[in-house]
């Protein structure tokens, strides 16, 4: 037993598996301290300490031993390729959004230091959360990241944002509440909290009676937390207010982040019961997943705010990858991985833009802050702005050869693979009602006349260096995406195939 | 002489690119008009030297260049001389010469004058191809192309308006164009399967090959190309029920009917027949040639019905051309092909003829057609009187005339064949040609001076236009008497056709018959309106309320029955198939978006924005997932 | 010459690049030399296109996605070729009928010359993905073009085409990845290379719903009945250059798609679909033609005798046999150089008086002779009259088309009649007749801009009418090594029957 | 009456339920605070049974954990409260429904 003091070594408790995890709480207390120690610094030393520590977590991430069974901290550690694969797209994620703090006009929550704080600690609970099987760690790590994430949406301090975050945190505290009833149930089956404990336990237990309705049940529960977190159909009711309460580029990082690791974990546990031929969970999924891109679509297409409208849009994506949770092939874990890896940029992209355009007053609708009519005749005032723009949403809609179409094109040809080639068509048809929403901001880009309210002032009006150079970063991944695809394939495999999937 | 062969062909496409290209938008010029005119001319001699060349040496046959290949296709630009082409080609220039010099007079005043001679030169480039081409699929060329020359020519004065059918049973220039254009097309379908057909079981279009390669074919694959053929014949020849464009297409200007209508393009079909003759005298499509020669004789008559009542002198004549095409296909249908021919080039000069005598007349009354209103003309236009009589001599079969021979071969050729109820009914129909054509010769230059009260100042064309319709009154008169010689000179193509003794022997009595119908004819015609005073004529209005008269006087309602039964329910259909296709299969297609949209609407309002509801949601989902959970878990 | 194909694909994307930087003032000067050096590059490629070898030449190859098989594929054969000259030509007189007055014209060039890259390299690709990249890539500049430049419903229009052909290639993609995996079944390599694909034996099953996949796809870019609907909106609302680009090019991409990969991937189900397709062609070809009768517009009217005129292509592909598929491909160029011509016909006429209501006109021959000499000759070569284009590719296809089904030949050859009908009624109310407008009286004739653009049309619609010879001899190669591959993968005994590579029993 | 697993098990099933319920039905925030925390203690009850049941510590520590994760989500979900109850003066969840569609 680990309690046992004697056993105990350094390698065997291998604490650099801790480092990326500590580097982003050292870093969170470091500029709490700083702050303790001088007051009123400016935010542009947090946002750059900041991205220094990330790229130290970064290294240190990247200089992890991995393999299948790479454990540490008394075994709760797990550092296959699954935890570096997603700790470095959530670490990249990370730096591509702080620098969105350098606006040019002063907004509420980068003035404070503790924002970078809890950010970086946010980074360190889905850092736990993704590197580790024993469910008490991930949930450790699930509710650090979700709690800050809570307090972050909050600082934005704006009536909505207050809002948002209590709805997203009462949901996240009855999801919570289901992820520790699924884990005991988990738990009751198989008397253990470690999933590479728990599958050869639930085989072995398999054939009991009445094993299978606690095996569902466990199951069903676990589902409704994750699919909370993944804002799936119904449990997404939350995604889009949250989202439009949010600042825009923490909207953007959360259709990112916090999917990228709860589909971490997911891949975990769902596909650990998928390998056991329990049939019911993919189906439940491939129904959740159908229902999710096709009703938050059909939502998106109504909607009269753009930032909202992509707030669906992001739903109805994670929709489109969760398929490939309940598929549990190789190919389409990669599939996830390419696809998060590509919608990153393209969405944060999207969301940036939102934020150059983003006005201290709601200049254009008494609710929304990004209505369709802010983009109004777009092109013909900001041509550059608008065909940025323009851009992102074709790759959104999944036109090749920008970026997300490579992910569509993998995760479909996933789906056709293991035999769904129903599922891979209703996939399609999903992209096409997609693209309709997209192209009515392309549309009002650039088909039509500028109204009064549109002009440079109020739609650049926060644009800065920083944000310029996000979005063109953006772009050149999102147009470039054909010429790295390949490598980046090569990479995530090489990750995935070094995993430990419980079985 | 393949040079020749060359120069006949393309001197009218030359012609026509002069006036086309270089004054088409230049004013009125004769040059066109003299340039046009001798090339046409140098065509005809050329074509009179093939002629000669042929007589002595055989057939001259040139391939140009290939035109289509593909697959196993092979179509080239190939023309063939032979007896039958070079007879066709003497007469298409001949006429077209006389027509073109006619045309310098009568067009005089025509502002389009030489966009007139270029569509006229054409013409004749695409006649030319039509009777040279050595394969099915140049005849097409050819084919399409007179009926092209013949839309631009028949709406060449297109800007004139659409009248009310009861106005003008034509409408207006531009719809009797589109007319005789689609109703030639409907034919022309036809003509295409023919061709597929012919290819997909020969392999090949050219006629030599096509012809050796019949006698190996099935009987019914026979027939079926037999029909399909005619059928491109029936339209391009304006056989029933394909006939109504014809007398339209005389709102084109009347050389153009002369040429056109009546002497040349019309004749396309019965020269496909005549080119077909292997195909035809076969004794499996033996069949078809009889409903060939029977749909003549029944065109012949019920053309010639119909001419009987027509008061428009352009229209008598142009029912006379198609009963006289009647005729020429009852020949033909009979299996007597070189008559055929023969009624073909003897019918190409005294209808020509006859046409340019009623354009003269028209030209004179300004364009008036309506021989009610004319009368007693022939001391006004002495030149044009002795032109229509001769040519309505030649028409009406009268001794000597050109006419008399190749009609009366052809009526032997029914008696002769036993088809006795065709051969009566060419009898009859002789007899009502010569009276309708007297009808209108008398109408027109005897009797009284009707005109002078209408206000019309007539006087006869030019003197060289005059001059120049000689030849063509001088062939009306003699064609005939070379009968042998061209029966000598064309039944080495042509299959011959023998009289049986008996027919030789009754031939004098027969002959006799129709020469004493035909004066009959003209009696009665001469009787009822070549007489002067004020009263001598009078339009008999109780008969033209009977139904007979009525019957005719509205071509028996055929064009109506096509407006009402085609044209209007057609438009109808396409009305109503653009309103299915924007409310029905566009309305579907929108739909889909429709129900997208107002699905998303529908689903849009579980998002109340309330957070209690969005609780119930997950409670909802997470009960619903456990509910699944344990059915699942319970059924196994 | 290596490399021509991808300076083909790539120079107008690149020039149109640059053509941001161009002055506003010249961008059409800029448009007009970038267009002439690309149709001038595509002659190029003609003149050392070797037209004995029907097999693909010129070809590229570099992977990009090398673990997914996806590579960066291209060639070019008989097929082919002569549609991307097409497409270079018609963009090269498209742009030189813009008026100097165009609203934006740097942003109408620039998207023109991206519409290029996008057409070309559809035509040229032999992967499917890049296939289907720039299938794709064609929808956004040609959604801009009727978007921006179009009628009052334009957005409307666009957004309709857009999203329609969007859908289908969407299922059409399905298929494309299923073509892929079942090649990785059968090879264990992944590979979307055309080629690769053609040595691939399918059963009948998979034929089948491949082939329903790929049709969704094409049918619509076609569009065949009942997908059609959104053409006559996007040409109602398009202006001149879109329209003649749509109907020139963008359209023979849904045919060229069932020549390049329905009928060689999947042959037995082209055979088994046959009767299927001959249904839909023929109400296309006769449904749409009556109904194009019924316009008021004179560009409806067009537009959907674009439509019946695609039937008789679809017919043509489906025939089986060297002259149906040959003609068809020919009908492809001759359509493309007809209906861009006659739209831009409508476009001038349009400009003048800014109306396209045929009941406006009337008379217009006595007005605008030239104009109406170019629109006759055009209206000919639409209704198929011998000696011009139109006459060769329907010939061939009714002709081909009869040893597949006679009553279906007769049936579709009604397109010569009912086609005529409304062509000439389209004619006659505007050409003929008195003028029905005093202001129509002062119209001007053709200007030389308009005759710039018009004249090498009518060239061509006479020259490949008389003398079709060197485009169908590198067709007819390229077709008959098509059927040969048919016949070599068909799995029915019914299908290799079908295919008539050459006919085998002359008498 | 040996009070076995099995009991402890169903207390946490009721307990849970009931916590459930309470989140669904209650309008209140607060109460819907406290429904959360029942339920993560019902949770916590079948943990420490199942814990003791394999004499396995890992189910107590999960137990402690959450505990501690339930008292943190307490302190930011109250100052959540708070502040929400400043801006809108009332803690009714219909009221805050200002983002909705």
């Amino acid at each position: 037993m680990f309690i046992d003091p004697k056993n105990i070594t350094m390698d065997v408790l291998n604490l650099a598996t801790l480092m990326p995890m500590l580097i982003a709480i050292g870093g969170g207390l470091v500029i709490l301290t700083i702050d303790l120690i001088k007051e009123n610094i400016h935010k542009s030393l947090y946002v750059m300490l900041t991205i220094l520590i990330l790229f130290v977590d970064l290294g240190a991430t990247l200089g992890l031993n991995f393999g299948p069974n790479e454990k540490g901290f008394f075994d709760v550690m797990l550092i296959d390729g699954l935890a570096i694969l997603s700790q470095v797209l959530i670490l990249v994620a990370s730096v591509l959004f702080i620098p969105l703090a350098l606006t040019s006009k002063r907004f509420h929550e980068y003035s404070y230091p503790e924002f970078f704080a809890l950010f970086l600690f946010m980074i360190a609970g889905f850092q736990f959360m993704v590197s580790s099987d024993n469910l008490i760690l991930i949930f450790i790590g699930l509710e650090t990241a979700s709690l800050s994430l809570y307090t972050l949406i909050a600082m934005h301090n704006r009536h909505n944002s207050f809002e948002a975050a209590v709805k997203y945190f009462t949901m996240g505290a009855l999801a919570a509440g289901f992820f520790t009833m699924g884990s005991a149930v988990l738990y009751g089956i198989s008397g253990s909290l470690e999933l590479y404990q728990i599958a050869p336990a639930i085989q072995s237990r398999m054939g009991e009676p009445g094993m299978m309705m606690f095996l569902l049940g466990g199951a069903g529960l676990l589902l409704t937390a994750f699919a909370f977190k993944l804002s799936l159909f119904p449990f997404h009711t939350w995604a889009p207010d949250v989202y439009e309460g949010a600042s825009a580029p923490l909207a953007g990082y959360m259709s990112v982040v916090p999917k990228i690791a709860a589909f971490v974990v997911s891949m975990r546990i769902f596909e650990m019961f998928i390998d056991l031929q329990i049939e019911w969970v993919q189906t439940m999924i491939i129904i959740l997943s159908v229902l999710t891109m096709t009703l938050a679509n059909l939502m998106a297409l109504v909607q009269e705010d753009v930032k909202r409208m992509l707030a669906y849009s992001s739903i109805s994506h994670a929709g489109f990858v969760m398929v490939a949770i309940a598929l549990a092939t190789e190919k389409a874990n990669i599939g996830i991985f390419l696809y998060y890896g590509l919608f990153m940029f393209t969405n944060l992209g999207a969301f940036a833009m939102l934020w150059v355009s983003r006005h201290k007053h709601r200049v254009h609708h008494a609710r929304y802050d990004h209505p369709y009519e802010k983009f109004s005749g777009m092109v013909k005032i900001m041509p550059m702005g608008a065909i940025v723009m323009g851009l992102f949403m074709l790759s959104l809609a999944g036109v090749p050869p920008f970026s997300v179409f490579w992910g569509k094109v993998y995760l479909m040809s996933a789906t056709i693979d293991a035999g769904y080639t129903w599922l891979a068509i209703i996939m399609g048809l999903n992209s096409a009602i997609a693209a309709y929403y997209y192209l009515k901001l392309v549309v009002y880009m650039f088909l039509k006349e500028p109204t009064e309210q549109v002009t440079k002032e109020t739609t650049y009006y926060n644009v800065s260096k920083p944000l310029l150079t996000i979005l063109g970063l953006a772009v050149f991944v999102t147009v470039g995406s054909i010429f790295y695809v390949d490598p980046l394939i090569e990479y995530i495999t090489e990750m995935i195939r070094a995993t430990n999937f419980g079985i | 002489m393949e040079n020749l062969v060359y120069i006949a062909l393309f001197a009218p496409f030359v012609g026509s690119l002069f006036a086309g290209l270089f004054f088409a938008r230049s004013p009125k010029t004769h040059l066109v008009g003299v340039v046009n005119s001798s090339l046409i001319g140098i065509a005809f001699i050329a074509a009179v030297t093939l002629a000669l060349h042929v007589a002595e040496h055989g057939a001259v046959h040139v391939t140009m260049m290939s035109w289509i290949s593909a697959g196993d296709l092979s179509i080239p630009f190939g023309f063939l001389v032979d007896e039958v082409s070079v007879t066709m080609m003497l007469v298409v220039t001949l006429v077209s010469t006389i027509v073109h010099i006619y045309s310098t007079g009568y067009m005089n005043h025509d502002k389009a004058y030489n966009r007139f001679f270029a569509y006229l030169s054409a013409f004749v480039f695409s006649m030319m191809i039509l009777v040279m081409s050595d394969n099915f699929a140049g005849l097409f060329i050819g084919w399409e192309g007179v009926g092209v020359c013949s839309w631009l020519l028949i709406g060449f004065w297109y800007h004139k308006e659409d009248k009310t059918f009861e106005e003008n049973p034509s409408i207006s220039p531009s719809w009797a164009a589109n007319e005789a254009f689609i109703m030639n097309r409907v034919a022309d379908l036809g003509m295409l399967v023919g061709i597929f057909l012919i290819y997909w079981n020969v392999g090949s279009l050219q006629y030599d090959v096509v012809f050796n390669a019949l006698p190996h074919l099935a009987d019914g694959l026979l027939v079926s190309i037999a029909i399909a053929l005619f059928i491109g014949a029936m339209g391009k020849s304006a056989q029933f029920p394909l006939h109504t464009w014809l007398t339209d297409a005389m709102e084109g200007p009347t050389p153009v009917s002369a040429l056109i209508h009546a002497a040349t393009m019309v004749t396309a079909g019965v020269f496909l027949v005549i080119r077909a003759n292997p195909l035809y005298s076969l004794e499996a499509v033996h069949g078809v040639s009889m409903f060939i020669a029977s749909l003549g004789a029944f065109v012949a008559f019920y053309a010639a019905s119909m001419a009987l009542s027509a008061r428009d002198i352009k229209r008598i004549v142009a029912l006379s051309t198609l009963s006289q095409l009647g005729y020429m296909f009852a020949a033909a249908g009979l299996g007597a092909y070189w008559i055929a021919l023969f009624h073909l080039a003897a019918h190409a000069f005294f209808k020509a003829l006859l046409f340019l005598g009623a354009g003269n007349v028209m030209h004179a009354m300004d364009d008036e057609l309506d021989i009610f209103k004319m009368g007693g003309m022939k001391k006004v236009m002495m030149g044009s009187y002795v032109y229509m009589g001769i040519a309505s001599f030649a028409l009406a079969g009268l001794p000597i005339m050109a006419g008399f021979y190749s009609k009366d071969a052809i009526i032997e050729t029914a008696f002769n064949d036993g088809s006795f109820i065709i051969w009566a009914i060419l009898v009859i129909t002789a007899g009502m040609t010569a009276f309708y054509s007297f009808r209108q010769v008398f109408f027109t230059f005897h009797g009284e001076e009707r005109y002078k009260a209408l206000g019309f100042h007539p006087h006869d064309m030019y003197k060289y236009v005059l001059v120049a319709m000689a030849p063509l009154a001088i062939l009306a008169i003699s064609f005939g008497w070379f009968m042998d010689n061209f029966h000598e000179f064309i039944t080495k193509n042509l299959p011959d056709y023998e009289m049986s003794h008996e027919t030789h022997h009754l031939a004098p009595y027969l002959g006799g018959l129709v020469i004493v119908l035909a004066l009959t004819g003209i009696f009665i015609a001469w009787k009822k309106y070549a007489g002067k005073g004020a009263n001598a004529w009078k339009r008999d209005e109780e008969f033209e309320q009977s139904f007979i008269y009525k019957l005719v006087a509205n071509q028996y309602y055929v064009p109506r029955f096509y407006d009402e039964f085609i044209v209007q329910p057609y438009t109808m259909a396409s009305k109503k198939f653009w309103e299915i296709d924007k409310a029905v299969v566009d309305g579907f297609v929108d739909l889909i978006g429709k129900m997208s949209y107002k699905s998303g609407d529908v689903s849009r309002g579980m998002q109340t924005g309330s957070l209690s509801a969005y609780l119930n949601w997950m409670g909802v989902g997470a009960l619903l997932l456990i509910v699944a959970a344990a059915i699942t878990a319970l059924i196994g | 010459m290596d490399y021509i194909l991808s300076i083909l694909i790539f120079f107008p994307a690149i020039a149109g690049i640059l053509g941001f930087v161009v002055d506003k003032g010249s961008a059409k000067a800029y448009g007009v030399s970038v267009a002439a050096i690309e149709l001038l590059l595509a002659l190029g490629l003609w003149a050392s296109f070797d037209t004995t070898n029907p097999g693909m030449q010129f070809t590229e190859f570099s992977p990009i996605i090398s673990q997914f098989g996806i590579s960066y594929n291209v060639g070019v054969d008989g097929i082919s070729l002569f549609i991307v000259i097409m497409a270079a030509l018609i963009t090269l007189l498209g742009i030189i009928l813009l008026r100097d007055d165009t609203k934006n014209m740097k942003n109408m060039i620039v998207s023109l010359l991206f519409l290029e890259m996008t057409m070309v390299g559809v035509f040229l690709s032999l992967d499917a993905i890049i296939f289907y990249m720039f299938w794709e890539l064609s929808l956004v500049p040609m959604l801009y073009i009727i978007g921006a430049w179009g009628g009052p419903d334009r957005v409307y229009a666009a957004v309709k085409f857009f999203l329609y052909t969007f859908a289908g290639s969407l299922i059409m993609l399905v298929g494309l990845l299923a073509m892929a995996y079942l090649f990785h079944l059968e090879s264990g390599i992944w590979s979307f290379n055309l080629l690769d694909w053609y040595t691939l034996k399918l059963t009948t099953n998979q034929q089948f719903w491949l082939f329903l996949a790929f049709f969704s796809g094409f049918a619509i870019k076609v569009p065949m009945f009942p997908f059609h609907t959104w053409l006559p909106w996007a040409h109602g609302q398009a202006p001149t250059i879109g329209s003649v680009i749509l109907a020139a090019v963008l359209l023979k991409m849904g045919t060229y798609g069932f020549v390049r990969f329905s009928l060689p991937i999947l042959p037995d189900a082209s055979v088994t679909f046959t009767p299927f397709i001959m249904a839909l062609s023929l109400i296309m070809v006769i449904y749409t033609a009556m109904v194009a009768f019924a316009q008021k517009d004179m560009k409806q009217v067009i537009a959907y005798s674009s439509v019946s005129h695609m039937g008789i292509i679809m017919i043509g592909v489906f025939a089986m046999n060297a002259e149906g598929l040959g003609g068809s491909i020919f009908l492809m160029l001759s359509h493309g150089i007809v209906s861009g011509a006659l739209f831009m016909l409508v476009g001038v006429i349009y400009e003048r008086t800014g109306t396209k209501i045929m009941d406006e006109f009337g008379g217009l021959a006595a007005v605008m002779p030239v104009y109406a000499t170019v629109f006759g000759v055009m209206l000919m070569a639409s209704v198929g009259l011998p000696l011009t284009i139109g006459f060769v590719g329907e010939f061939l296809v009714l002709l081909g088309f009869y040893k597949v089904s006679a009553i279906g030949t007769i049936l579709a050859g009604t397109t010569i009649i009912i086609g005529s009908v409304y062509m000439l009624a389209l004619f006659k109310k505007s050409f003929f007749g008195p003028v029905r407008h005093e202001k129509n009286l002062g119209l001007k004739d053709l200007d030389r801009r308009e005759l710039t653009a018009l004249l090498p049309l009518v060239a061509i619609v006479v020259w490949l009418g008389v003398y079709p010879k060197p485009i169908l001899e590198p067709i007819d190669n390229s077709v008959k090594a098509l059927l040969v591959q048919m016949e070599n993968h068909a799995q029915l005994e019914s299908t290799k029957e079908a295919i008539i590579v050459s006919k085998k029993e002359v008498k | 009456m040996e009070i076995g697993i099995s009991h402890y098990l169903i207390l946490s099933g009721i307990l849970f339920s009931i916590g459930f319920v309470g989140v669904l039905r209650r309008k209140n925030l607060l109460m819907l605070f406290f429904a959360t925390e029942i339920m993560l203690n019902a949770v916590n009850i079948a943990f420490a049974s199942i814990g003791n049941y394999y004499g396995d510590l890992s189910g107590q520590m999960f137990a402690f954990f959450i505990i501690a994760v339930a008292a943190s989500e307490v302190a930011v979900g109250l100052g959540l409260l708070i502040i929400l109850y400043k801006k809108y003066g009332s803690l009714d969840l219909d009221v805050i429904s200002t983002m909705k569609g």
